[in-house]
């Protein structure tokens, strides 16, 4: 099934590692079965499926991508079949 | 002669059309074959997994309890078939997606890179057909030959554009099955 | 060549996380309908506080392991039966929350005198019946509610309304019943639309709670497997096509006074004498 | 202690042993009332703590429905009309599952069409009883009293490896004792249990007594309630993985063999010298009764076996009563069914003979004393198994 | 002490005489009304000149012997099933005139499944529904059309609606529809509704002889037994009472435009995001 | 002749005879196809004329109704997706009475929903093939191959004394061999028939060959069609008076009879010189089959009896090979149901021993070596009826 | 359940034997079950109930009574369960 | 002793409610007893029959081969039941209604014009009381009184008005069943 779900393919930008940023978004890797139907919510197209990972389940996973365009909306979360992603507030200070 | 095979990995791999692709080539050779999936739900939850016998002679037990062969694309499939394999059988590894070892020193392993293999050849579908490729390669209990006509007769009305790729794909794993790789 | 995902620090509070009654992963297929309503449930069930005395009527299709996935006391219906076996469970347990979950090949094709009938005595129970328009665990065959032309793995040239009909409008018919107190149809294709569905679940167990009646809330969800089409196409096609034959919103609210009225005969009812 | 709607003078305590022959016993005492089969049954199981009925119309089970409608309201307790027999065992299933003491009733065509639900209720380990008021068969056939239905209660009703106990009086008064009996082995043993009578049991009128045996309530740890302050549990009979629904049929056969054990019920009588044991149950037995008083009166030392339990077969008594016996004599209203059951028991030891009638035909006296003599008559079988068969009716 | 009634010379015309369709005396109890209905059917199907080649597909209740009373091959179908036998058999003879003859309890109880998926499949047969209100074989139980607070051997102290619910509305709900091509409720409660009755029933196999769909007559209909009446107080509670539960005339005629609309979503539908 | 969708060569003549331990002959001819059990025997019911095709969806069976709703439109034939199996075997008792030829097909837990109607289709003497591709039970049970429904199948399904013929395929050549079988003895007795197969010969592939036997069509002309120029005729089970009920009783025993006098069949091998006799049908007897060549590798004399008929019970035939045999052990994917007719068949005369595995899981060839080795050396039963039962799974 | 249908009673006048006058109504005695469904429907009241008799089914036949009162409307024939009611036309000169 | 009785004819004429006092009668006298009606469908079309069994010890069979009474009181019933009545045994048959002979000499025929005495006490209805009168009048197998306590018993709590009635249609049977008629 991963197969059939949007492909963000190789050219997917990396995530920037050990990111200090602020991530409004944490998704249970080993809940994602990589449908994509979060980041068809995701107005501001924060979220992307990490082709170069595959989990226990063999789906590619869902990632954040752009955490700084994330507005904590949740809709995200909302469509998410398999309640894989938790949506924390901006702290004031951000 | 009578020889098993048993293909497992997750669903989307391509596993059953693998079988059938086998059974066909046989039949093309005009030996006795049975094939057997799994089905229905399990198939949900995303792993699959189907049985492959090959014969001379009318085929008795559908149930494998010694394999010949096993291919295992994922890791859950390696942990659950490698110790169905038959003393000198052949167990075909996807080390894509499987780092550990099977722990057999009784049966003869081939690991091949199946996803990646798949992936160059255009498709991670097609990973299934690399390890059928590295399984003939190996044990050359049908001709090559047979699987390509195999490719033809299976896709030749749906999906003909993808016979070539297939081929090729099947190839690739042929090649990789040829030389013993050290697992 | 498996990396993880690092969890990234934390900071500012929770929006939204799973709810506790919602456990195990479960084994539906990518992008399937059946996760969002279960989620729903777990959070209107929380939210009520009622989780610790609900009773799940479960009954046969890919929804079948639900007990798997909601930590909820379950009983097992035969396929199609689950309003009987509901209406065994509440007449016994009258203090207990008790609701059937049902595909559409479950109550609208083989279910359909258990359904019906339990709404027309007005049993105290809700229903929650997830229309995804096609057999789902057998292998995608058509059923009583599939789309006129939609092709499935037993109507391959498109669903033909000459000889299979057209489809069941289960929600409609029930609406007809002075049985049902609350009876409403909703969709999880857009984050809105899940929204309103909540908000559907929870009035129809609120229903419940008051000792009213039967209530139903039909959910329109996806196959992405049964239809062949991505999560996400699946999700475009609930929205734009399935909607136009599906209206969504509530068809009764007894309590409210929302409710339809009976159709009438067309043709002239007095007593004549002539023509025989 | 249930008393019934007409007023009957003092109570005596409950006889539990029944006579051979008939489950009632004579008695002069006035405190008898005269009830209808269905009805004793239906307030029999009241007394036994009948939580919940579901039900639907047919004869010649009717009145037992009727029965409930009016007095499991007045007692308070749950009665649903379902709108068809697959509904009314499905509601079954759902009280049961929730701690409910259930009775289901029906007859014949109705019972067929509860076969998956009884599967599921084997499998899921929950306890029923299921009342059958056979008629004739096999489809719509007729509404008269028959035993038709014995292989299926016995062997096959619904699919999958499962087993019931069924229950088989041959009277009003046993009736009334074999439905406290059902719900106690259902509960025991978690199973479902079938009560098979007839059209003439259910119909008739007989003397009971008033004080009808009661049963202690019951919670069972099992049963589903909401999982607040503890793990959530599931009923059902899925079990996907091979491994585990073969682990799941091999508990349940356990069970079964326990049951095979411990609960084989008969009755006999004429036993100890008899030369010809007729082997008969429910209204059948009571033809057989009578026609063993004809026989020995004219000579014939025969005998009457009457299994109560139909499964368990009482093959360990069967098997103990023919060996001394010179043939076996099976007595039925139907084509040859519990005879099935007999020769698995005595596999060849004993020539075993047919008497059967069918169709809601029951035989008479006269015409089972006549099969007796020609039973005794019988050197040997006359085909592997001694199943003697003539062309038309009655004997075959 | 017998003294039968000598016939008289008869002069003029013969303005009615018993079809010849209709056969032996039924075993109806006295002014039960299966018999006024089978009277019409033996005379609309004379009418129509199809009664060689029309096949009665019988139910289980008091009329299962209506093929004794007919001059028409038969088939016997197990309780409340007569709408798929009647698929079955229309399928393999669409030549053929084909239709079910059900009671209430038949069709409104055990058959629901089947008469409504029938109907929806707009099967090409005809259904005469007759309603009675009771389960009159068995012995005057309770039906699912039996009237709120009547007495019936399953309903010693009257139907309670709080437990058993409302009367179906079964010819409501059937004729939502799109497969149901002509839906009428007809009585036999007088002369005048009996020609009605009959007008309907006429119109009903026109409409199968099109070639259209499902067609079904619901005839409102007596059990003076059940209903512990003499045929004559019978009949004036068909009239007086019974018709204002179940309103009488025609609910679909699709071939002449008559058709109620689908009941609508009283609230409101648009996508919402809010409320979460 | 039938041709199937993908091209296949030039056809050959159908084979008729099917060679003992599987239906199908080994044959290098490369004329053959790969096909699945569900949809070769849907293929083979086109071939053999199926007039009407009536099913509703379940695992493992729905590729048979899949199969049909393509193609029997392309045929100009009857195809209905029913709302439920109930409506199913309804639809083709309807179509039935007006003379067509019917398929239905499901798996075990939607074939307990038609025991009604098949009692009715029995009792109005309808023909139609039932096809039954049999699940793990009881209950919902798994979607695995077992074998648990035999009982259901020979004895109890349905209510009232009526017995339907119960075809056992074990290969996919022979499913489609046996579907033209089961219509032409539907249609010589006038009764439902039922083809038995499992999970395994439902979803597997294999080489058969594309042209599938035919039968003539039919014209029944007990049919109904209506009544123009004739008396009417009514199709029916309902017999109200007693006398007719149980003459119409004896008129189908006398059926049963004939049936069971002239349609027992099965296949064998190895069997002249068996020391043990291993019984086994359908899946089962695949793996009997390996094992009785392993143990003959072991030097162990046993041999394969497959009842391909289990409704009539292959007696004489299971009588004869056991004669001479010292043992026979009873292979089966259920917890002990096909065993009752062997010791029914043999009544004593030879130990009878029975391996049993259940709930989907499939024994394998080697255990049932050692189960045949054991009954070997057993000299004698060990209780009457020399039923040998382990503790736990497999050897009972 | 003749006994249920409202019984003229000994009362009733009974036919003048042989009477020549024209009768529009013939009831077919063997198939009467005596329900009274024809004399409810019978404006003029013509018909009635024969409590002296009783046919082979033990039910009281209906007979015309007043046969000078009979429209031939046919009413009785269009209620009448059992289509016992054959009416005639009366013939111009009456 | 034991002795069984069949009453038959139209539904209507109180056939199974005469059984019913029978039953009670002797059960009032510590009898055993056994009441089997016919039911159903079959009670459409009008006919209706009851057997009760009456013995002083554990009654066996349900099935009457040899009748000890027949009540009939149509002619289709005499017709059906008076070949089953055993020899020395007794046939009550109704005269206002049936004409013809029973034709057998080997049993006690009381013929009594039922259905007259019946309507003389009030109500055609109770033909079955008047028949069961002559019945016992003729052969007192349970005495009058008992019959008498078991119409109270069975009328009092629904009809309490009826008593005096049936009764008295009662005693005019056991009258005219006391001194032999010339049937
Ligand atoms: C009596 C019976 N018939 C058929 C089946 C097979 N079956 C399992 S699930 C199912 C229907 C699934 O469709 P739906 O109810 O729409 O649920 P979905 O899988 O689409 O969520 C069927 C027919 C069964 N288990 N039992
Ligand atoms: C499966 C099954 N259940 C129940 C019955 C018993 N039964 C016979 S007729 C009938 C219903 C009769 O009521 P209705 O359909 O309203 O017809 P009516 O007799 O009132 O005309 C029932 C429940 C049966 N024959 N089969
Ligand atoms: S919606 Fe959930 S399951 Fe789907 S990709 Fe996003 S996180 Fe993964
Ligand atoms: S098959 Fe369809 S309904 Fe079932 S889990 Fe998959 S997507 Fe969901
Ligand atoms: S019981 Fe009712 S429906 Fe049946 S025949 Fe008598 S009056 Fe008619
Ligand atoms: S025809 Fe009319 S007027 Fe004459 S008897 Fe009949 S109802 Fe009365």
């Amino acid at each position: 099934m991963a197969i059939s779900a949007p492909l963000a393919g190789p050219s997917l930008p990396r995530l920037p590692s050990g990111n200090p940023s602020f991530r409004p978004i944490l998704v249970a890797n080993e809940r994602c079965k990589g449908c994509g139907l979060c980041i068809d919510a995701c107005q501001p197209g924060a979220l992307a499926l990490d082709a170069g990972s595959v989990n226990a389940m063999g789906h590619h996973p869902a990632v954040l991508i752009h955490p700084e365009a994330c507005t904590s909306c949740a809709k995200c979360a909302r469509m998410c079949p398999d309640a894989a992603i938790t949506v924390f507030a901006r702290p004031r200070e951000a | 002669m009578e020889c098993s095979t048993i293909f497992a990995g997750f669903g989307g791999q391509g596993i059953l059309f693998a079988g059938k692709v086998l059974a066909e080539a046989a039949l093309i050779e005009g030996r006795e074959v049975l094939w057997i999936p799994s089905y229905g739900p399990e198939m949900r939850g995303g792993t699959a997994s189907c049985t492959v016998i090959v014969a001379d002679r009318l085929i008795g037990s559908p149930v494998v309890d010694r394999a010949d062969h096993a291919v295992v694309l994922n890791p859950p499939s390696m942990a659950r078939y490698t110790p169905l394999v038959a003393v000198g059988g052949l167990l075909v590894v996807n080390t894509t997606l499987i780092e550990a070892e099977p722990g057999r020193d009784d049966i003869d392993v081939v690991a091949v890179p199946c996803t990646t293999l798949a992936r160059n050849a255009g498709d991670d579908k097609l990973v299934s057909v690399v390890a059928l490729g590295a399984l003939v390669g190996r044990r050359r209990f049908v001709e090559p030959e047979s699987v390509h006509r195999a490719l033809e007769i299976l896709l030749v009305t749906k999906k003909p554009q993808l016979i070539a790729m297939d081929r090729a794909a099947f190839d690739a794993g042929y090649e990789a099955g040829l030389e013993p790789v050290i697992a | 060549m498996i990396t993880p995902q690092a969890p990234a620090p934390i900071e500012g509070r929770t929006i939204y996380k799973r709810p506790a009654l919602l456990t195990n992963t479960t084994s539906y297929c990518p992008g399937c309908g059946h996760g969002i309503v279960h989620r729903l449930l777990a959070e209107v069930l929380e939210e009520l506080g009622v989780g610790g005395r609900t009773l799940l009527v479960g009954s046969v299709g890919c929804s079948v392991f639900a007990y798997d996935y909601l930590r909820l006391d379950a009983i097992e219906s035969p396929h199609g039966r689950a309003a009987a076996v509901a209406t065994g469970v509440k007449r016994y347990r009258p203090d207990r929350v008790v609701f059937t979950y049902q595909g559409d090949g479950d109550l609208a094709a083989i279910g359909t005198a258990e359904i019906i009938h339990a709404a027309a005595r007005g049993e105290r129970f809700t229903t929650i019946f997830v229309n995804n328009g096609i057999y789902g665990m057998t292998g995608g065959q058509m059923a009583p509610t599939t789309l006129p032309g939609q092709k499935t793995t037993s109507s391959p040239d498109g669903r033909d309304t000459s000889t299979t009909g057209y489809p069941l409008p289960v929600t409609e018919m029930l609406s007809l019943l002075p049985g049902v107190q609350y009876a409403a149809r909703m969709s999880v294709g857009d984050p809105g639309l899940v929204g309103k569905a909540r908000q559907s679940i929870k009035r129809a167990f609120e229903v419940q709670l008051e000792g009213k009646g039967f209530s139903i809330v039909e959910v329109l969800s996806t196959c992405p497997v049964g239809w062949g089409m991505t999560p996400t196409e699946a999700m475009a096609r609930l929205r734009d096509t399935v909607v136009e034959t599906y209206p969504v919103g509530t068809f009764v609210d007894r309590p409210r006074g929302i409710a339809p009225r009976l159709p009438q005969p067309g043709a002239p009812t007095r007593s004549i004498t002539e023509g025989f | 202690m249930a008393v019934l709607a007409r007023p009957a003078g003092a109570s005596r305590p409950h006889i539990v042993a029944s006579p051979p022959g008939t489950g009632g016993e004579a008695s002069p005492t006035p405190d008898r009332v005269l009830m209808k089969g269905n009805e004793a049954i239906a307030e029999a199981a009241i007394a036994a703590g009948c939580d919940a009925y579901f039900g639907y119309p047919i004869t010649p089970q009717a009145e037992l429905l009727e029965w409930m409608a009016r007095r499991m309201p007045e007692e308070g307790r749950v009665y649903v009309q379902a709108e068809s027999e697959l509904a009314a065992i499905n509601m079954a299933l759902g009280a049961s599952a929730a701690g409910a003491r259930v009775l289901v009733s029906s007859s014949s065509p109705g019972i067929s069409l509860m076969a998956e639900a009884m599967s599921y209720m084997a499998g899921s380990k929950l306890p029923c009883v299921l009342v059958n008021v056979m008629r004739g068969g096999p489809g719509l056939g007729s509404i008269g009293a028959a035993q038709g239905d014995y292989l299926q209660a016995t062997k096959g009703h619904g699919h999958g490896d499962y087993k019931v106990p069924v229950l088989a009086p041959s009277s009003i008064a046993e009736a009334i004792e074999l439905v406290g009996t059902a719900f106690e082995l259902a509960e025991r043993y978690r199973t479902p249990v079938m009560l098979l009578a007839d059209g003439i049991l259910g119909q008739a009128m007989e003397p009971v007594r008033p004080d009808f045996p009661t049963l202690a309530p019951q919670a069972p740890d099992w049963r589903i309630e909401g999982a607040e302050g503890r793990e959530p549990r599931s009923i059902r009979s899925l079990h996907l993985r091979a491994e585990d629904l073969e682990a799941h049929n091999l508990d349940l056969q356990a069970t079964y063999a326990r049951i095979t054990e411990a609960e084989q019920r008969w009755a006999g009588e004429h036993l100890d010298d008899a030369e010809v044991v007729l082997v008969a149950y429910g209204t059948a037995a009571r033809v057989a009764r009578t026609a063993v008083e004809r026989a020995r009166e004219q000579g014939l030392r025969a005998g009457l076996f009457r299994p109560i339990t139909l499964w368990p077969f009482p093959a360990v008594a069967l098997r103990e009563v023919a060996s001394h016996a010179r043939a076996v004599l099976v007595v039925e209203m139907s084509a040859g069914q519990m005879v099935e059951d007999v020769r698995l028991t005595l596999d060849g030891s004993v020539p075993v003979l047919l008497h059967a009638r069918m169709g809601g035909s029951i035989p008479t006296p006269d015409e089972v004393v006549a099969a007796a003599r020609r039973a005794w008559s019988v050197s040997g079988p006359d085909e592997p198994g001694g199943i003697l068969r003539a062309p038309a009716g009655g004997e075959r």
